[in-house]
């Protein structure tokens, strides 16, 4: 039942955020800025299951468990749905990365902009 | 009445504007029917007329989008020249306007809100 | 510039979220409220008879969102087949 | 009856979904009977969608707990929170399901002849009815995750059907901007979600209303939220996508997109009038958009007049019109927490900036499937190459006129009667709205009679001697949303009175939406 | 094609994730786990397959028509059990109390039992089969498509 100061799952979270933005901003590698929109899901995804724990609790699950307080279910259910939702988008963004390497030959993201103005 | 539309001011009946509409139309229709008598098809009379000059052909003689309002973007110059910089195309700067959007709208919010 | 500014902002917007989850803005970790979850903890297995309160959530309490997300990896494998998909049409025999 | 009625709003979200996964089985053994499914399901949805809009005028708020013993059951018995997902549909979503469920039936019937000489139909049709799944889920949802979820499932399959035409670069490329757009906003409202439900142990709108406290996570919450819907919703300074992505797509998608952009508009108004609602004691989130507002009517109509690309060109219209429901309801939302001045002219701000939305879904899809009738016969999406359009395609120019006289907001048409709402009422907020949209409007007529005069009007031109009108079922969609015009445009106070109105006032009233889950008054 | 070693052990490997993911697919319902883990650890096995072979020899025994199918079939399994609640409400949880994993397990710690659950294990293989399917296929297609084979329609 130790006391964690400061939130430090919370904060690793808003930095991991922050970090990917970064990522996605600064570089202009298509592949480098899907892998930080992995790690910005990455980033999400620990804040919300990071929200449910409870101090000292166990695993939700009622097999073989010792008695005691459990951590929320909610978030880790929460979790579970972002992750697979992230699995698929990232595997619609790697396929297009794949035609647009074909059409132009290169992954820089300045390269690809046939439309502006 | 359920057919006009109230709006504080004023009121709106798009019915009475089609009535009104039509009867333009009628008389204007009148007016058409008497000076069709006179019209013949394929005489000279339904040709084009450019001062004595050869007509151009139908893909010369059509204006095109680029030469249409040519003085509203002479005009307009100096703002198109700011606006069309954000518009780079590039998917970094758009997410770059993301966060500079949530950034400033968040501290608005913390402070006035 | 673009850079210095984007970076500038870029930080303004990561120390609002690093301030908006510490503690005197955001509650202690570890200690969250809990009646909702509670009540999911305490009934789950009467009402669904699953010893596994996560697929409880999952597939009873929650289970619109794990229909959604089911469609939605469905909706990624469509898409991905509907995008690797070949361009030339086969000769059709009928 | 009754008891479809009962489960209509979630049998309007799952017959679409079922249908979606048929459609690969159907469709590998007959072409016609997969058409025949799409239409038999969109329609029956359809007219669950006018059955409940009855119900729903009738008896008030719909409520729908998914796996409870009962669906009016929101709250176990003994406690007094949520804890399913309860879907609740109120006069502002049904008109949302109303506008999805018409456009969603004109674009399937505007496929079938425009992309019928592609490959890859069958997926395109699952991807198309999982769009619509989406759409109505956003609409339908009363919890914040599950509109995530939604949210989600709309974006993946626009994201894959914006690139459907693999063969030429620029699809790519507006599908990736897309789709990179749309995680990152989705990623940034499950953050907002995580942060509300840190504080308040609860996911679900109503609830979450009732217990809000308005502190600083909160206010950070609030402008994820805000921003990310809004980015997904097209609003100038973050539109910078939305031509990207939605001229490149085929036509009958692209007036999809428009809805699906309508629906993150919804979210928008629902987080700020049904979540935070009465918190709101100052009007900074009405003046933010009010200003992002005009910003977007004044440069999405000025970029527009400088197009050369037909889609383009339109979705910065589209962009523009946008800007008038965000100036009209922002009006709204800045004095919601002032009574009298929500009386005098806030409530008709919030009618014409809705009512706005409907006109806009009825014309605008119409520009652009007349859009894609010109891509469809010529071949290019260039307007510098088109002319002397109208000899052939008599059909296409008729049905532009209507849509160009409606978006320019000519008298007698429907776009008239919504936009005398919102400057009358914004006036008395501040002249400047009124005189910004008359102009913006001006400028609307102005580049819709230079993109009607290049592309239809001047003598034929030889390289488009062969063209003729395009196919019958492409023709039967934009009639579907013209007979939508004129019936708008002749019983506009009907509409106003019967739909708009009850919406309108759905928003301002935090309380009902609140009431039909916990069962108490706040 | 890796060398003749690894496609042995390869082969001989795949048996046991199969049967392991099984096992985390049918006891999602009293251990940690479920259909998208379970469905997750049996791709792996394929993709597994996919780099000790090739994309061309796996296409032979996997082909996408029936991936396609499959994944259609799970899917439909999936909302067909959320319809079949609609008698009381949509996605209700008809099956508990009756003899198909109907029986209520004692409130509080316990050893768990399989015949548990309601409709939640079938939902467990409901979406089992679609996630081994569709990142089957989402993998296979990919792996085709990069080595210039051509993918079905």
């Amino acid at each position: 039942m130790e006391y964690i100061p400061l939130n430090f799952p919370f904060l690793a979270a808003a930095l991991l955020v922050g970090v990917s933005f970064y990522i996605i901003i600064f570089k202009k590698n298509l592949i480098k800025l899907i892998m930080g929109i992995a790690m910005l899901a990455a980033g999400v995804n620990l804040f919300l299951v990071s929200l449910g724990y409870r101090a000292g609790g166990t695993a939700p699950i009622y097999t073989d468990v010792p008695e005691g307080p459990m951590v929320l279910s909610v978030p880790q259910a929460l979790t579970l749905t972002s992750i697979v939702i992230n699995v698929a988008v990232l595997a619609l963004m790697l396929t297009m990365v794949i035609h647009i390497y074909r059409h132009t030959g290169s992954l820089d993201s300045e390269k690809s902009r046939k439309m502006k103005g | 009445m359920t057919l006009i539309l109230e709006s504080g001011y004023a009121f709106w009946n798009p019915i009475i504007l089609i009535i009104a509409f039509a009867v333009v139309m009628v008389v204007v229709y009148f007016f058409r029917r008497r000076g069709q008598k006179k019209y013949k098809k394929d005489t000279a009379q339904t040709q084009i007329f450019l001062c004595g000059e050869e007509v151009p052909e139908a893909g010369q003689r059509h204006i095109r989008v680029g030469n249409i309002y040519w003085g509203f973007f002479e005009t307009l110059k100096e703002y198109y020249n700011q606006v069309l910089r954000p518009h780079t195309g590039i998917i970094n700067d758009y997410v770059l306007w993301f966060v500079a959007v949530t950034a400033i709208s968040a501290i608005i919010l913390l402070i006035a809100g | 510039m673009r850079q210095v500014t984007g970076l500038i902002l870029l930080l303004v917007l990561v120390a609002l979220l690093v301030w908006g989850v510490l503690p005197p803005i955001m509650r202690d970790f570890g200690y969250p409220p809990s009646d909702m979850d509670d009540y999911i903890i305490e009934n789950a297995q009467e009402e669904t008879g699953s010893n596994n309160v996560v697929a409880a959530v999952l597939f009873d309490y929650r289970a619109l969102d794990t229909l959604g997300e089911a469609t939605i990896l469905f909706t990624a494998v469509m898409g991905v087949l509907l995008l690797l998909r070949t361009l030339k049409r086969k000769e059709e025999s009928s | 009856m009754d008891t479809l009625i009962t489960h209509s709003s979630i049998l309007i979200i799952a017959i679409p979904l079922v249908t979606a996964f048929l459609i690969p089985l159907v469709g590998m053994t007959s072409k016609k009977a997969r058409n025949a499914l799409v239409i038999v399901s969109l329609a029956f949805v359809a007219f669950l969608v006018f059955a409940l809009a009855k119900d729903i005028a009738i008896n008030g708020i719909h409520i729908y707990t998914l796996g409870a013993t009962s669906p009016d059951l929101t709250t176990p018995t003994g406690f007094m929170a949520p804890v399913r997902i309860i879907l609740e549909v109120d006069g502002m979503s049904i008109l949302m399901g109303i506008i999805w469920s018409i456009v969603s039936l004109a674009a399937a019937i505007f496929s079938f002849s425009h992309i019928a000489s592609e490959t890859g139909q069958n997926r395109f049709y699952t991807l198309l009815l999982l769009m619509v799944t989406g759409g109505f889920g956003m609409m339908f949802t009363g919890d914040l995750f599950n509109l995530f979820v939604f949210l989600e499932i709309a974006s993946i399959s626009g994201a894959a059907l914006i690139a459907f035409r693999t063969k030429f670069a620029d699809t790519q490329e507006g599908g990736f901007k897309y789709i990179v757009v749309s995680a990152i906003a989705s990623l940034m409202v499950l953050f907002a979600i995580g942060l509300l439900y840190a504080q308040y142990n609860s996911l679900n709108i109503g609830a979450l209303a009732q217990v809000i406290q308005y502190t600083t996570p909160d206010k950070i919450a609030l402008a994820l939220l805000l921003i990310a819907f809004t980015m997904k919703a097209g609003m100038v300074p973050l539109h910078l996508w939305f031509p990207d992505a939605y001229s490149v797509a085929p036509a009958s998608i692209t007036g999809m997109l428009v809805i699906t952009s309508h629906a993150c508009m919804y979210a928008a108004f629902r987080v700020c009038f049904t979540l935070y609602g009465g918190m709101l004691g100052t009007s900074v989130v009405g003046w933010i958009l009010i200003i992002f507002g005009l910003l977007s009517m004044f440069v999405g109509v000025t970029m527009a007049v400088f197009q050369k690309d037909v889609m383009r060109f339109m979705s910065y219209h589209a962009i523009s019109q946008l800007g008038y429901m965000w100036v009209g309801v922002g009006v709204g939302l800045a004095v919601l927490g002032n009574p009298a001045l929500l009386a005098t002219y806030g409530r008709d701000a919030i009618s014409g900036g809705i009512f706005h939305i409907l006109n806009h879904a009825m014309y605008k899809p119409l520009l652009f499937f007349t859009g894609g009738a010109l891509f469809y016969c010529t071949g290019t999406r260039d307007l510098t190459k088109m002319g002397g359009l109208a000899h052939k395609m008599k059909w296409t120019t008729i049905l532009y006129i209507i849509g160009t006289l409606s978006i320019s907001g000519i008298p007698p048409l429907n776009g008239f009667s919504s936009k005398i709402l919102i400057y009358e009422s914004v006036y008395q907020f501040h002249p400047i709205l009124t005189i910004t949209g008359i102009i913006v409007s001006i400028l609307t007529l102005a580049s819709f009679t230079k993109a009607f005069h290049s592309a239809f009007m001047g003598a034929e031109l030889p390289e488009y001697k062969e063209v003729k009108e395009v196919p019958r079922s492409m023709i039967i969609a934009m009639v579907i949303l013209a007979a939508g015009i004129i019936f708008i445009t002749l019983f506009p106070a009907l509409i106003v009175n019967w739909i708009i109105n009850p919406a309108a006032d759905a928003l301002i009233n935090q309380g009902a939406y609140i009431n039909a889950v916990t069962g108490a008054t706040p | 094609m890796l060398s003749k070693i690894v496609r042995t052990v390869a082969n001989q490997l795949i048996l046991f994730i199969l049967i392991f993911g099984l096992y985390v697919i049918a006891h999602g319902h009293i251990t940690p786990g479920g259909g998208f883990q379970g469905g997750a650890i049996i791709v792996s096995g394929v993709i597994m397959l996919l780099v000790a072979f090739s994309s061309k020899e796996l296409k032979k025994s996997l082909r996408e028509r029936v991936l396609s199918i499959m994944e259609s079939t799970g899917a439909l399994i999936f909302a067909a059990l959320a319809f079949a609640g609609i008698g009381t409400v949509f996605f209700y949880n008809f099956l508990v109390g009756t003899p198909i994993f109907g029986r209520i397990p004692v409130p509080g710690p316990g050893p768990g039992d399989i015949w548990t659950g309601g409709v939640i294990p079938l939902m467990n293989f409901a979406v089992g089969l679609k996630v081994i399917a569709g990142l089957s296929a989402v993998v296979l297609a990919i792996a085709l498509f990069s080595s210039g084979e051509e993918v079905e329609e």
